[in-house]
């Protein structure tokens, strides 16, 4: 294992401090509980919004603080869901009154440990309420799994539900707006390569030269099935075709398209992924009026893609193109 | 023979130093069926552990479990994190303040541990977590306790085995809960790594009683 | 070789295509010959900026077309710089009468191949001036070689001579910024990997498991030196010593600090680099006034990273401040 | 024996087979000191000039190379495009109009060709580049050339062996032109890319004349 850290174990701790002293404009890092809230936390009436989980996945959650998205991220460990003494702290930072929406992505250890930290604001007077992402269409046979997992769509979610909280919206309803993304939106992913945990230090699982892994989530797990490597197309086609069918995508629909890398895969290559799903969409009628591409919700350094689709309304893309100001995604100021 | 706080302090410390001798292979476990980091959390959540205990020594055993259960609260993370602290903190609940536990104690703080996993994350026997070991132990410090032989140490032996053998009976089961679910049934052929420290913790549990 | 593509030889072209696409409101791509421009070029009155070389480096450079940047860019095939008949056109494309600046990393076919598209421009009508990047500490004894390389810096380049260019700058007092951003910046980059070019189809050469580049390029040429890995805080000592060294970089100085992804390494391990970096700087009594993290001149899905200095005056930090919409930098619009 | 057209159309179709053969070890001589692109680049561009041939076949040697010339200059890029781009116009300028082209105009030609890179990349013999093979060939021909013997062939193999034997000896030279100069010592002990690829072209010279 080659990474440019110091210690597996100051990982976590290190990076977030140079997260801090690169974009101190931006956010305020609290060290030991380790969160990250917005400079200007708690803002004065907004709802608050707090996402976290295992890290490993940047620029999730911690680059999406700011203006417009989320007031506070609370990274764990690498792959492991942070804790109920990181989580609540970091929620009563960004209450400015107003409530605050978690927004959790739908792993066992993620749920519980906000679930527990909800429970622990609550009882200090904080009104919480959880937005669940489970976008990843991956998982086919939901009742007899811990349901479908949070993945691409956590970051649109995250944006669109931070608009919302921006522009005034009540506590029910940021929630209800970060609801109505998760339903119109669904994930599907591919490895070319495993990553690597640095606690580990081997890779999270070994695949032949000519194979890839359909269907992984964001933590260097194995996919629902291996197939023998194809060609970008191929695989675009393979990854679209369950995201469009289960959402039902047709003619006339208006959808944003998210092409998202899992950290080690050249920009170069998302843009051909996502000529090919432009392609896909065109000829089903559909038609893209927003495009995200780029690594937003990552695995480490794992070579791969992810594909989203949310079917896009009025307020939905006013909200998108709302302002937004963080580390990793910026516009209109 | 009776359990004290003596006991439960060296349960704690000899189960940090078999997470620590078993860290690579509980990550190793984790790695074919899940993300890698079992082993790295259980060892911090333990060594987090030790220092507690270091800081303010517990009086009783049931304010040993209740100072681990918030430890691992706070320090594991992950799914593991939520459950052992829920385990431990039932268990503390039942033993409350007594200063000694006997058999029937024992064995009650065992049930309670494993219930308060099932209520915490609804997974059922079979499901392949940690729950198949906590149960077969429950049910066995139960069932020799009740025997009436008083024999404190036979029922965490009895516990240990079973939980051993519980972790061992994972291998060929589909994952219906946690991270390994996801793997449908590429999951069977691999053991759970929860049901493997469970039975690590139990057999500690054990070994500091002997 | 696993990647997501179709087909080595349309690599460029069918990214490129998914780029205008992604892209649309910002720039036009011109296939055939292939090149890009910022949507609304010419601007009237305005210095165009050009800038090109091999892909493979994205977002360089067609991620930097836009306002307050570049005007026009040029990818060659991957690691292969462009040729003058894509050249010219782009730049006679983005002449409004002001006249163009082209910027040109320092490698013999990049320098080769602008000058003779100069040449060809200038008989056109058209005056050209030209930047030469040359930024790379790495290589030392420039009399004996090609020359210093341009890498990072050449991002600043852009980005600064573009805001010159914007705010109405003359031809040559554009160019003699980007001079200037190149006489202040200094780069020394590390391989943990090598990438692979999509048509050979091995990597560009084989490190052991313990083993790093120091001093590489950004085409997965091997470096100057190979060493024992060693951890993140004893790299980037050993990449930033000769960097202020050679800058000269004294007690109240005041820097931008960028540490640049090479593709494959997780931004999470950017940060941890940064940090160190920026502790460094500190110790040397000068200040890291601006920053800039994350993956913006790569070498496909090459692991390691560059960092980069520039040291900063007033006007400078204005011309970097300055509102900037394209792709892969935007800030103040 | 004079070389009219059809041994100039026929030595550019033998390049473009001569590269396509030899993509991938140029490409990996590339690998060794440089950006593994040389083998691709040599190959496209040869391959684009069979196109051009064939849309508009050319009228006299001059105007082959002329064109492939022009054709290189537009499809290689890299260092590569613009030093065989300019080798290839100067001897074309060289040989101006004339249909027919003797042993002395051969030799002239191949000598304006090296001052062309020369004169384009400013390398020196020994700098480890593709001058390396140009010169000791355009030398060659000179000679024989000059020994009046009248062969155009003569003057070709000459060359072709020349060069071959230019590129060999590149292998142990440290560079310091081109990419490979910022290998420093590395760069010892690999051939260059740009003088096999030019032995190649000037085998194929004397293999069209055969
Ligand atoms: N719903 C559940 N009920 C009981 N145990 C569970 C459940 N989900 C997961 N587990 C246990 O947790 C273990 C995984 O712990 P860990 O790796 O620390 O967490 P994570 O899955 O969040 O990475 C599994 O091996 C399993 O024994
Ligand atoms: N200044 C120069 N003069 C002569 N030949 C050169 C010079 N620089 C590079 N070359 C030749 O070009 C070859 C490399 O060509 P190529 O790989 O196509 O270009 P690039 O280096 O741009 O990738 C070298 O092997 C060398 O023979
Ligand atoms: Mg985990
Ligand atoms: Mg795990
Ligand atoms: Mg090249
Ligand atoms: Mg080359």
């Amino acid at each position: 294992m080659k990474k440019l850290i110091n210690d597996p174990r100051s990982v976590v701790d290190e990076s977030v401090e140079g997260f801090g002293l690169v974009h101190a404009d931006l956010v305020t890092v609290s060290a030991d509980p380790t969160f990250i809230t917005r400079k200007d936390a708690p803002v004065e009436g907004k709802v608050g919004l707090v996402s976290g989980g295992g890290s490993g996945h940047e620029p999730l959650h911690a680059g999406f603080v700011g203006m417009g998205m989320l007031d506070a991220a609370v990274p764990g460990a690498v792959f492991t869901s942070p804790t109920p003494d990181q989580i609540l702290p970091a929620t009563l930072a960004v209450n400015s009154g107003a409530g605050v929406v978690h927004i959790v992505k739908n792993y066992t250890g993620d749920v519980l440990n906000f679930e527990t930290a909800g429970e622990l604001a609550q009882a200090e007077g904080v009104e919480v309420r959880t937005v669940l992402v489970n976008d990843d269409v991956a998982v086919e046979d939901s009742l007899y799994t811990a349901g479908r997992r949070g993945v691409g769509g956590t970051v649109l979610v995250e944006k669109i539900a931070g608009a919302a909280a921006e522009r005034g919206d009540g506590l029910d309803a940021v929630a209800a707006i970060g609801d109505r993304v998760n339903g119109n939106v669904r994930t599907m992913g591919v490895a070319l390569s495993a990553c690597t945990v640095p606690h580990a230090g081997t890779p999270s699982f070994d695949l032949e030269d000519n194979e890839i892994e359909i269907g992984i989530g964001i933590h260097g797990e194995p996919g629902r099935h291996r197939i023998q490597m194809e060609n970008a197309n191929g695989i675009t086609d393979r990854l679209l075709e369950p995201v469009l069918g289960d959402l039902g995508i047709a003619s006339g629909d208006k959808v944003l398209l998210f092409v998202n890398g899992m950290g080690g895969t050249p920009l170069s290559e998302l843009y051909i992924v996502y000529r090919r799903a432009a392609q896909v969409i065109a000829d089903r009628g559909a038609t893209v009026e927003r495009s995200l591409v780029g690594n937003y919700i990552t695995a480490l350094e794992m070579q791969g893609c992810s594909i989203s689709v949310l079917r896009l309304d009025d307020e939905l893309t006013q909200l998108w193109d709302a302002p937004v100001h963080t580390a990793a995604l910026r516009w209109g100021v | 023979m009776m359990l004290d706080v003596k006991w439960a302090v060296k349960w704690l410390t000899m189960c940090a130093q078999a997470m620590a001798e078993h860290r690579v292979e509980l990550i190793e476990l984790d790695r074919a069926i899940g993300d890698s980091d079992h082993g790295e959390n259980m060892d911090r959540g333990f060594q987090a552990v030790l220092d507690k205990l270091a800081e303010a020594p517990p009086e009783t055993p049931g304010a040993a479990l209740k100072l681990t259960a918030m430890t691992l609260m706070s320090k594991v993370g992950g799914a593991a994190g939520p459950l052992y602290g829920t385990a431990f903190l039932r268990a503390s609940t039942f033993l409350g303040d007594a200063a000694e536990v006997d058999p029937a104690a024992l064995a009650g703080a065992l049930l309670a541990a494993r219930d308060g996993i099932v209520a915490r994350g609804k997974a059922e026997s079979g499901d392949k977590t940690m729950v198949d070991a906590w149960t077969p132990a429950a049910e066995a410090a139960q069932a020799v306790a009740a025997g009436g032989s008083g024999n404190v140490l036979a029922v965490l032996v009895a516990a240990a085995e079973a939980a051993e053998a519980g972790a061992v009976a994972t291998d060929p089961l589909v994952a219906r809960k946690g991270r390994a679910s996801y793997l449908g049934e590429r999951s069977a052929g691999h053991r759970d790594p929860g049901a493997a420290s469970s039975a690590l913790i139990l057999r500690a549990a054990a070994g500091a009683a002997a």
